[in-house]
C-alpha cells in the first residue's frame, strides 16, 4: 500500500491509502468525539460528531467515513466544528431521557463523557421527554429505549460479528427505535444467542447486564479486537 | 450495514411451499416471490403484495415472508414500519385520506382533517373504535390542480371544503351497507379509477 | 425489429390516423379523471357510435394538457383545421362537442379555450411534446410520432462515447433539483469499471406540490424507456430500474405496459433493435418514503432495504446498486434525452439560458387562476408564469410569494417577480429549482405557518439516521410551533437561525441539509413576520392561533 | 475588606447540592471570611435580597412558586449559578414531564399511599406542564453540574466566582451525574 501525505490542523502527516480519516487522527492521538464508530463494526457516519473541514469543499465530512488522500488539508478543531459538536451532543440529550444520574453506566457513558470532554454543561433546547419502555424481560440483559441514542452498534455487531441479525432498527426519524426481532420482548426472541455483544458495545446505559444498578455498568470492547484478529489473521492474543 | 441483498439473477424460480394455513391469499404472495425468483431484494414488492391481498401487514404475514426470502425477522419489520405505505393494524371498512400536499395546505386542507376528525373523534392515521372509518393524510397526491383533494375509498373528490368533505363522509358511511366484514384496504392506491 | 421496421410501424400508424375525419383526444390523466373525465370519454364513444361515426372519428384517451384545474380537458383535431380545445367538458357537453364536428351544428362555445391564450403561447413542450397527443398506451401513437428513431440512431450511428458527448454539448442539468450537467454523470459510469452497470430513473417524486414526473410517466411512457435505453447504452449498462413512487398506480401500470411492448417489438430486452445491446427494464414500486429521492436511499430501497441514505463518496457513478457502477436521473432528465438525440445537441441548447439550457416542467398550483402543469424554457420570468401563464392572482389579491422546491427550496417573495427562472438565479435568492414544484401564495398565506409546514413534514420524513437530521428537525418544529402559538421569546428565534445553519452543514444527506431552507428563507424576506408574531402577538395572514404566552410570562400573571 | 454578597436557593431538588455545600466542611471558615451569606435554606431569611453578587441556584423549576423565585433571583442578583444537575438539565424532577400534570397528581395523590390534599387551597403551588432547567426560564451565568457537584467542583467553582473570574472547569470536573 503506499502512502500519501495530508496537512492535519497545520501539520504534515503521512498516511497509508485507503485508511479512513479518523483512523489517522486517532493515530496521531488528536481526540475527535465519535459515537456511532466502533472500531472492528463498519461505518455508519451517523452521529455526525467526527465532522471535519477539508479545505477547498465547501461540505463538512465525517472522518470516519472519509478515506485520506494525497494532499488533502484537514482542520479538526475549528471554532464552528466545535460548536457544531456541542449543539448535536445537546440535541441527543435532549431527545431522550438522559438522566446521568440515575443511568447503570453513569461515570463509564461515553455520551456522557463526550458532553464533558467538549464543555456541553447545559442543553439549550427543549427537553422532549418521550414516553419510553425498557424491555427488562431477558434473564440477562436489559434494554431501556430511554438511553438508548440510535448509534445502531447493537445491531451491527449482531450482524457482524455474532451473524444473527437479531437487532434492527424500526420507524424512521424521531419515532426510530432499536427492536428484537418482530419488534417482541427480548425473552422471547428465538434469533438471540443471548451472546451479549451488543450489551459490551452500546456505548450507553440502553443495554445492560440485569441487575446492574446506578454507576455499576462497565463495557469492554476488547473481544472485539480478538474475534477479528482470530478471523482476519489466524491469531488469537490472550494478552490484555 | 455489511449484509446486502444481492442483485436480480434470472435463475429457475424454486416453488414455494405451501402455506399451512390453506388461505388462498396466500398464494398471490407466493406468485410475487416466484416472479421475482425468490430474491431478498424484492422484499418490497412482496409487502405490497401482501398489504394488497390481506389489507394490512400481520406479524404471520411477515414471519411468512421473512421465512420465504430467508431474511431476518427484524430486518423485515424495519423496513415494514420505514415506509409510509405499509399498515401493521387492521383498516376501517371506510378509507378517507385528506391530501396535505403543499397546494392543498395552501388551499386549508388542515380544516378538513380538524372537521373530520372532530366528527369522527379520531385522529388522522387511526381508524374510529367501530371500525368503520379510517382517516389519514397523504403528502401529496399529485393532483394539486384540483386542491383540496380528498380521497372516499379510493374516488378522488375535488376542491373539497369542511362542510362538503363531513357531508361525503357521512353519505358514504350510511350510503354502503354494514356488512362487518373490513374490506380489503385500499393500500392507498387512490387513483384506482381508470379500467 | 430494426430502423426499417420502425419506420413502417410510424408510416401504418400516421396513415391508419389520417383516415380519421377527426380525433377526438380527451385526457385521462389522474387530474382530469379526478374531475369526472373517464364519464366524458365514455359519453364520447358513446356518442360517436350511436352517430354511426366509427369510421370517420376516433377518442383517444391521452396523457396530460396541462391546465389541469380546468379539467376534464379534450382536444378535438380535424382534418385541415385547426386543433380546439375544450375545457370544462361534461358528459352532456361531450355530446354537443361530437354533434358539432359531426354535423357542423353550432359549437359549444361556452367550453371552448382558446389555444392563442398565454397559457400555451408561453410554453414551449419539449419532453412533453407528445403528452396529450398520443395515447400512451400504444406503442404505435409514440413511434408514429418519431419515437425511438433516436435509440435506433444512437445505436447504429454512434458510440456510447460519442452519446455522451452529445449530452455534454447539450447542456442539459439533472432536472430532480441539484442541476448537476447529466453529461458528466453518464460520462462518469460510462468510465468507471463494472462488470455490471444499472440504470436508475428516479420517479419518486416526493415533494408535496409537485406532479410533473408523474404526468410524464402517466402520459408519455415510451419517452422515458427510450431514454433509459439510450442512457443504457451510452454507459454501457443492460439492467435499468424504474423507481416509481407508490402513490403512482396508473403511472406504474402504464409503465409496465410499455415495457412489455417495447420488449415484444425488441426495442427493449435483448438485441434491441438488431443490434448488440441488450437491456431489460424494471419497475420498483416506491412505498412512501420522501428521503428515497435522494440517490443512495433511493438505492437501499430498490435493494429492498429501509430507505436510508448512506455517506458519499464514493458517488453511485462508481459504486451503486450491488456496488456496481450506477446512473441515477430523474424522469425529466431522462424524457429530454430523446429530442437532444433527435434533434441534435445545438438544438436543445438553443432554448434557455447561458448555463441552464432547454425546457423546465413546473407543477404550477396554489393562488393562481389556472393551476396546471406546464413547460417553459429556463429563463422565463416569475412574473411571466404567475401573471401570464397562470392568469394571476384570483379574488383581486395580491402576490406574496412563490415556493419553489418545495421542502428543500424556499420562498420567493414580490420583489423579486422579474428573477428569471434558471439554477442560478434561484439560488442566489436563496431557494432552488427543485424538481418543479411552483406553489403560489398570497396575502392570506401566513410565512412562518408555511416554513412550520414544510418543517413538518421534514421531520416526518427524516429517516433517523443522523442526529442533526433525526432530532433538529423536531427541535425547529418545536420553536416554529412556538412561534406561531405565541410562546415564543426573541431568543428563540435566534436559536432556530443557529439550528438552521448547523443541520444544514452537518446532515449526512440532501434531505436534512435542505431541511432549513424554507425556514431561513422565509426569515430572510419575512422577518418582520416572525417579529410580528413573537413581539407583537400577530399574525397579519390571520392563521396563526397565538393564543399561548411564553413560560417566562406564567408568574407575571 | 468588603465582603461579597452571596446567597443560595432551593428550588425543585433534593438539597443533596446544598449538603454537598456543606461538605465544603474547614473551607467553610475561609468562605465565611469573604462572603455575607445573605439568603439561603440554612439561613433564616423570608425575603430574597435586593443586591446580591453570586447565587447558587439548586433545583429545577417546577411550579409556580420556583419560577417567581427564579425571576426574583435573576432581577435581583449579579451573577446566577445553575447548581447541580437538577438545575441545569431538569435531572430527576423531570421524569415526571412524560406525565401530564393530571395524571401525575392524580397518580401520586388519589392512588398513591396516605392522606391526599384535598385541593382548592393555597397550600400546594401550581405545577408548570413541564419541569425546566433553570436557564430554560431565566438567564444563568455558570452552570455546575453534578448530581450533587461534589464539594472540590464546587469550591473549584465559587473560589473562581469570588476572584471574579469565569468559572472554568476541567472535562472530568463537569460531568452530570
Amino acid at each position: 500500500m503506499s502512502v500519501v501525505t495530508l496537512t492535519i490542523n497545520d501539520e504534515l502527516v503521512s498516511a497509508q491509502e485507503g485508511e479512513t480519516l479518523l483512523a489517522v487522527l486517532h493515530e496521531r492521538g488528536i481526540d475527535m468525539p465519535t459515537l456511532c464508530h466502533l472500531e472492528g463494526l463498519s461505518e455508519r457516519g451517523g452521529c455526525r460528531l467526527c465532522m471535519v473541514e477539508l479545505e477547498g469543499s465547501s461540505r463538512l465530512q465525517a472522518a470516519c467515513v472519509t478515506q485520506v488522500q494525497e494532499d488533502m488539508i484537514v482542520h479538526t478543531h475549528s471554532e464552528r466544528l466545535v460548536k457544531y459538536r456541542k449543539m448535536i451532543l445537546e440535541l441527543l440529550f435532549a431527545e431522550r431521557n438522559h438522566i446521568c444520574a440515575v443511568c447503570v453506566m453513569n461515570g463509564n457513558c461515553e455520551l456522557q463523557w463526550e458532553a464533558a470532554k467538549i464543555g456541553m454543561d447545559h442543553v439549550r433546547y427543549e427537553y422532549l421527554n418521550p414516553d419510553l419502555a425498557m424491555d427488562a424481560s431477558h434473564e440477562r440483559y436489559v434494554l431501556d429505549h430511554n438511553r438508548c441514542i440510535l448509534c445502531t452498534r447493537c445491531v451491527r455487531v449482531c450482524d457482524e460479528i455474532e451473524g444473527a441479525h437479531v437487532w434492527d432498527v424500526m420507524g424512521r426519524g424521531a419515532n426510530s427505535r432499536v427492536i428484537i426481532d418482530l419488534n417482541q420482548a427480548w425473552g422471547t426472541s428465538q434469533s438471540c444467542t443471548s451472546c451479549g455483544k451488543c450489551v459490551q458495545v452500546c456505548p450507553t446505559g440502553a443495554l445492560f447486564d440485569k441487575g446492574a444498578t446506578v454507576a455499576e455498568m462497565e463495557k469492554q470492547h476488547n473481544f472485539l479486537r480478538w474475534i477479528l484478529d482470530g478471523r482476519e489473521k489466524n491469531v488469537w492474543s490472550y494478552g490484555k | 450495514m455489511s449484509v446486502k441483498t444481492s442483485p436480480p439473477s434470472r435463475t429457475r424460480p424454486r416453488p414455494a411451499a405451501e402455506h399451512p394455513s390453506g388461505d388462498p391469499r396466500f398464494s398471490l404472495i407466493d406468485r410475487t416471490l416466484k416472479r421475482f425468483s425468490f430474491q431478498q431484494d424484492a422484499l418490497i414488492e412482496v409487502l405490497h403484495t401482501a398489504q394488497e391481498a390481506f389489507g394490512f401487514l400481520s406479524d404471520d404475514l411477515l414471519i411468512y415472508v421473512a421465512h420465504q426470502l430467508k431474511l431476518p425477522l427484524s430486518w423485515v419489520y424495519g423496513v415494514a414500519t420505514f415506509y409510509h405505505f405499509f399498515t401493521l393494524t387492521p383498516q376501517g371498512e371506510h378509507n378517507c385520506i385528506v391530501c396535505m400536499g403543499t397546494a392543498c395546505y395552501v388551499k386549508r386542507a388542515a380544516e378538513i382533517v380538524a372537521a373530520l376528525q372532530q366528527a369522527y373523534s379520531v385522529t388522522a392515521g387511526e381508524t374510529t373504535r367501530d371500525g368503520r372509518l379510517s382517516l389519514s393524510t397523504a403528502r401529496c397526491l399529485g393532483s394539486c390542480g384540483l386542491a383540496p383533494v380528498l380521497v372516499l375509498d379510493g374516488a378522488v373528490l375535488p376542491r373539497e371544503t369542511p362542510e362538503s368533505a363531513l357531508e361525503r363522509v357521512r353519505q358514504q358511511l350510511m350510503n354502503a351497507t354494514h356488512n362487518g366484514a373490513p374490506q380489503p384496504a385500499t393500500n392507498g392506491h387512490a387513483f384506482e379509477g381508470e379500467e | 425489429m430494426n430502423r426499417a421496421d420502425l419506420e413502417t410501424m410510424a408510416q401504418r400508424e400516421v396513415q391508419r390516423q389520417q383516415t380519421f375525419r377527426c380525433r377526438i383526444l380527451c385526457c385521462a390523466s389522474t387530474p382530469c379523471l379526478s374531475s369526472g373525465g373517464s364519464a366524458v370519454h365514455d359519453a364520447i364513444k358513446d356518442a360517436i357510435k350511436e352517430g354511426g361515426f366509427d369510421a370517420d372519428f376516433q377518442a383517444v384517451a391521452t396523457g396530460c394538457m396541462g391546465p389541469c384545474s380546468r379539467g376534464p380537458m379534450i382536444t378535438v383535431q380535424t382534418s385541415g383545421g385547426e386543433d380546439v380545445i375544450y375545457e370544462h367538458v361534461t358528459p352532456e357537453a361531450s355530446r354537443q362537442i361530437v354533434a358539432h364536428h359531426a354535423a357542423a351544428s353550432p359549437a359549444p362555445v361556452e367550453y371552448i379555450l382558446p389555444g392563442d391564450i398565454p397559457f400555451f403561447a408561453k410554453q414551449k413542450k419539449v419532453v412533453l411534446a407528445n403528452s396529450g397527443f398520443i395515447d400512451p398506451e400504444r406503442l404505435e401513437d409514440y413511434v408514429a410520432r418519431g419515437g425511438y428513431t433516436a435509440l435506433g440512431y444512437a445505436l447504429r450511428e454512434m458510440t456510447p462515447e460519442t452519446v455522451c458527448r452529445e449530452i455534454i454539448d447539450s447542456g442539459l442539468r439533472g432536472r430532480g433539483g441539484a442541476g448537476y450537467p447529466t453529461g458528466l454523470k453518464w460520462d462518469m459510469v460510462r468510465k468507471a469499471r463494472g462488470d455490471r452497470k444499472y440504470v436508475v430513473a428516479n420517479g419518486d417524486e416526493g415533494d408535496p406540490g409537485a406532479y410533473m414526473d408523474r404526468t410524464l410517466m402517466e402520459s408519455d411512457p415510451h419517452r422515458l424507456l427510450e431514454g433509459m435505453a439510450i442512457a443504457g447504452y451510452a454507459v454501457g449498462a443492460d439492467q435499468g430500474f424504474l423507481y416509481v413512487r407508490g402513490e403512482y398506480p396508473i403511472a406504474a401500470k402504464r409503465l409496465e405496459r410499455a415495457i412489455r411492448a417495447a420488449e415484444r417489438r425488441g426495442l427493449l430486452g435483448s438485441r434491441v433493435l438488431d443490434s448488440n445491446f441488450n437491456f431489460r427494464v424494471d419497475v420498483r414500486i416506491g412505498a412512501g418514503a420522501f428521503v428515497c429521492g435522494e440517490e443512495t436511499a433511493l438505492m437501499a430501497s430498490i435493494m429492498g432495504m429501509r430507505g436510508q441514505p448512506v455517506p458519499r463518496p464514493p458517488y453511485p457513478a462508481q459504486s451503486g446498486l450491488w456496488e456496481k457502477p450506477t446512473l441515477i436521473n430523474n424522469v425529466e432528465t431522462l424524457g429530454s434525452i430523446a429530442p437532444i438525440i433527435q434533434h441534435g445537441a445545438a438544438w436543445f441548447a438553443e432554448i434557455g439560458t447561458a448555463k441552464s439550457k432547454g425546457t423546465k416542467i413546473f407543477a404550477l398550483a396554489g393562488k393562481v387562476d389556472t393551476t396546471g402543469l406546464i413547460e417553459v424554457p429556463m429563463g422565463i420570468t416569475l412574473r411571466e408564469i404567475v401573471y401570464d401563464i397562470g392568469g394571476g392572482i384570483p379574488d383581486g389579491l395580491d402576490f406574496k410569494a412563490a415556493q419553489t422546491g418545495g421542502p428543500s427550496g424556499g420562498c420567493i417573495p414580490a420583489a423579486h417577480l422579474d428573477t428569471p427562472m434558471d439554477y442560478e438565479s434561484l439560488r442566489a435568492l436563496g431557494s432552488i429549482m427543485g424538481s418543479g414544484g411552483l406553489i403560489i401564495m398570497d396575502e392570506r398565506s401566513c410565512m412562518v405557518d408555511v416554513a412550520k409546514f414544510f418543517m413538518e413534514f421534514c421531520m416526518d420524513e427524516s429517516c433517523g439516521k443522523c442526529v442533526p437530521c433525526r432530532v433538529g428537525t423536531v427541535q425547529m418544529h418545536h420553536l416554529l410551533e412556538r412561534i406561531t402559538t405565541g410562546s415564543a421569546t426573541a431568543q428563540d428565534l435566534e436559536t432556530l437561525q443557529d439550528l438552521c445553519v448547523m443541520v444544514k452543514e452537518t446532515s449526512l444527506c440532501g434531505l436534512g441539509q435542505s431541511a432549513p431552507n424554507p425556514v431561513l428563507s422565509t426569515i430572510h424576506y419575512f422577518l418582520e413576520e416572525y417579529m410580528a408574531h413573537i413581539r407583537d402577538h400577530q399574525c397579519l395572514a390571520g392563521v396563526c392561533t397565538l393564543d399561548q404566552a411564553p413560560i417566562t410570562e406564567l408568574a407575571l400573571v | 475588606m468588603n465582603k461579597l454578597r452571596f446567597a443560595t436557593a432551593w428550588l425543585g431538588g433534593c438539597s443533596g447540592c446544598h449538603m454537598s455545600f456543606l461538605d465544603l466542611d474547614e473551607k467553610l471558615i475561609d468562605l465565611a471570611e469573604k462572603i455575607e451569606l445573605v439568603y439561603s435554606p440554612i439561613a433564616d431569611v423570608k425575603e430574597f435580597p435586593e443586591g446580591v453578587d453570586v447565587t447558587l441556584v439548586e433545583g429545577a423549576v417546577a411550579n409556580l412558586d420556583n419560577l417567581r423565585l427564579a425571576q426574583e433571583i435573576r432581577a435581583r442578583s449579579r451573577l446566577v449559578v445553575s447548581f447541580g444537575d437538577c438545575a441545569v438539565t431538569g435531572n430527576v424532577p423531570s421524569l415526571r414531564n412524560k406525565l401530564g400534570v393530571d395524571d401525575l397528581l392524580t397518580a401520586v395523590y388519589h392512588e398513591g399511599p396516605g392522606r391526599h390534599p384535598t385541593g382548592g387551597d393555597a397550600i400546594m403551588p401550581r405545577l408548570l406542564p413541564k419541569v425546566l432547567p433553570l436557564h430554560q426560564v431565566i438567564k444563568v451565568d455558570a452552570f455546575l453540574p453534578g448530581c450533587p457537584p461534589d464539594a472540590e467542583r464546587i469550591w473549584i467553582a465559587v473560589s473562581a466566582l469570588l476572584a471574579g473570574e469565569p468559572v472554568v472547569l476541567e472535562p472530568s470536573m463537569r460531568t452530570f451525574g
